[in-house]
């Protein structure tokens, strides 16, 4: 057979296999086995050039590849750069050897889980290889009728009121409803007073704050009304840490 | 699987009170000898195990011409918390049930407006007498209607530790829910619309 | 049926043989001693019947709190025509189900990042119809993302005692595959993997 062939029949056997592949990670799992290594020796750099040489071959091919299939070569390309180059002192990001270590990690909780799915699947099963009584008995007497539901029954019949709710005419009441609209003209009245920090909370229209619902759209409405002012210039935003408060400052 | 040599009447014994066990209906003898390994005597085997039993919580019994394990006939005192006839809830019922859940406290008119049909009396009658939902506080409205909320029955029940892990909307989407399409009456064809998920949030609380 | 007396050990013995003989679903000690007449030493009498029961065809087994009949594993060859055909589960529902045993508790985005991929539709799904899984407390991340948990029905069909006994769990532990180790991160880093996991919960849709 021609060399040609060959090279192309291999690359095409590669590409029939993506199919087989449940994402990126799967993908670079199969080609580290090729290693022949323990996961935590594997050498990152090589099984970047093989992950990147066959996205290549997908391109030659002109095969479409899934997005996350390319992310993943933007990315590990990148690390290789980094892996090549020498270490920054001034770079403060987290260094090359670490996040390869992360991606040898991932490699190896995948193997670890597989391992252990094919272990438990191993293992005896009810009603395959132990069983419990074939005829539980009937039992006499006090006949009682309950009802039961499972929670996915419960579920699927509050999405199934959900949709259909959707199909009749809309008349929920707006009384508890603070557009962002009205949010954005009633700050950009304000925004004057906005010369120090502030938090967002305390300037939520009154009589907002105590019911929830009211509370809640009044706080997502002058949310995205003051996102939308930082967009235009107009204030500034920041926020310590995860759900502290929001503030906000005039700009300039 | 291949014996060289028949199994003890020890392990012979092991068998068949596994079979009876396992058995959907009682088994004769010729049924379980057919499973058990060549050279077994499963009549010899069946009476030692009959003997084992004897005077024992659970019995071998004969059946016709088969055999089945039963308990004890003086035992039947236990058994009697367990004959209860379980049915499905009615659809009226779990979507009232799933509305309270969801919007709890909920009034009756709540539940009717989000259901587009009247509740009828039966349901939540029904659904008090199952212990899963009860009355909370009357709202401060006009006309101080009552209220439902769910109950630890509930929680329970559906092995809930608290009515707010339900999933939302989105999660509901996520995990393929929100596709399964009503039976097609009316309108039912159009996708979800995304600003409900939206709504629903508010009212989560 | 009143007793004056509480009944003897072996009178209990029996209670608890014929109990769990009659059910296919395991119960908890508590439940045979609510069904006992009083003075009852129901702990004692399921002790007792373990003893009996030892290397015999059936056997008494732990499942979470409660306790069932099974048929002894090296049986199973007999047990042919009582196999009920199941669906086969996929090889990404049986890998989400490992990923939860083993992570308990665990989200959506959580089981996403072990396996590198979304978890398709309908897999959740399949593993709380056969009331594998079910969900545990919510997180308390940013989204406060729900979270599943294996069930005591899951122990009973892979013959566990408690979750604690699942293949391999200490190594796994030992080897810090079990930890939730973030990636290194950097906010203009392209990885695959970059984002949290209640925030990946917040931004699903």
């Amino acid at each position: 057979m021609e060399q040609h062939t060959q090279n192309r029949l291999a690359a095409e056997a590669l590409i029939v296999d993506v199919e087989g592949f449940e994402g990126p990670l799967d993908m670079l799992l199969s080609l580290s086995r090729t290693q022949k290594v323990d996961l935590r020796r594997i050498s990152i750099s090589e099984l970047a050039n093989q992950y990147l040489m066959f996205v290549e071959r997908a391109a030659e091919l002109r095969i479409e590849l899934a997005a996350d299939y390319l992310v993943m070569a933007a990315w590990l390309a990148y690390l290789k750069s980094r892996l090549l180059l020498p270490v920054d002192p001034e770079d403060h990001g987290p260094s090359a050897e670490d996040m390869a270590a992360h991606l040898a990690f991932q490699l190896e909780r995948l193997q670890a889980m597989r391992d252990a799915a094919a272990q438990l699947m191993a293992r005896d099963q009810l009603g395959r290889d132990i069983f419990a009584r074939g005829e539980p008995e009937h039992l006499v007497a006090n006949r009682r009728v309950t009802h039961t539901a499972s929670l996915i029954d419960l579920m699927r019949a509050y999405a199934r009121t959900r949709t259909r709710d959707e199909f009749r005419p809309f008349v929920m009441d707006r009384k508890n409803i603070f557009t962002m609209e009205e949010a954005l003209e009633r700050m950009r009245g304000m925004l004057n007073y906005f010369g120090a920090w502030t938090d967002l909370n305390e300037h939520l229209p009154e009589g907002w704050g105590l019911h929830p619902a009211r509370r809640r759209s009044a706080t997502a409405a002058h949310f995205a009304a003051v996102l939308e002012m930082a967009k235009r210039g107009q204030i500034e935003l920041r926020q310590g840490e995860t759900f502290a408060p929001i503030q906000i400052r005039k700009r300039g | 699987m291949t014996h060289f040599a028949p199994p003890t009447m020890a392990e012979q014994e092991r068998m068949v009170e596994a079979m009876l066990f396992a058995a959907a209906a009682p088994l004769s003898v010729a049924e379980m000898g057919a499973r058990m390994p060549q050279g077994s005597d499963p009549a010899e085997a069946l009476a030692a195990v009959r003997r084992t039993y004897a005077g024992r919580g659970v019995a071998v019994v004969r059946v016709g011409d088969a055999w089945a394990f039963r308990t004890a006939p003086d035992l039947a005192f236990l058994m009697q918390r367990e004959v209860v006839e379980t049915r499905k809830l009615s659809r009226a019922a779990i979507e009232t049930l799933a509305i309270i859940a969801y919007h709890q406290p909920a009034t009756r008119a709540e539940i009717e407006e989000i259901r587009g049909v009247a509740v009828s009396r039966g349901t939540i009658d029904q659904l008090m007498e199952l212990e899963w939902i009860r009355l909370g506080r009357r709202r401060m409205t006009p006309g101080r209607p009552v209220t439902f909320v769910v109950t630890d029955v509930f929680l329970d029940h559906f092995g809930l530790e608290n009515a707010r892990d339900l999933p939302g909307l989105n999660e509901l989407r996520a995990a393929g829910l929100l596709e399964n399409r009503p039976a097609p009456d009316a309108a039912d064809q159009i996708g979800p619309d995304e600003e409900d998920a939206g709504q629903a949030e508010l009212f989560e609380e």
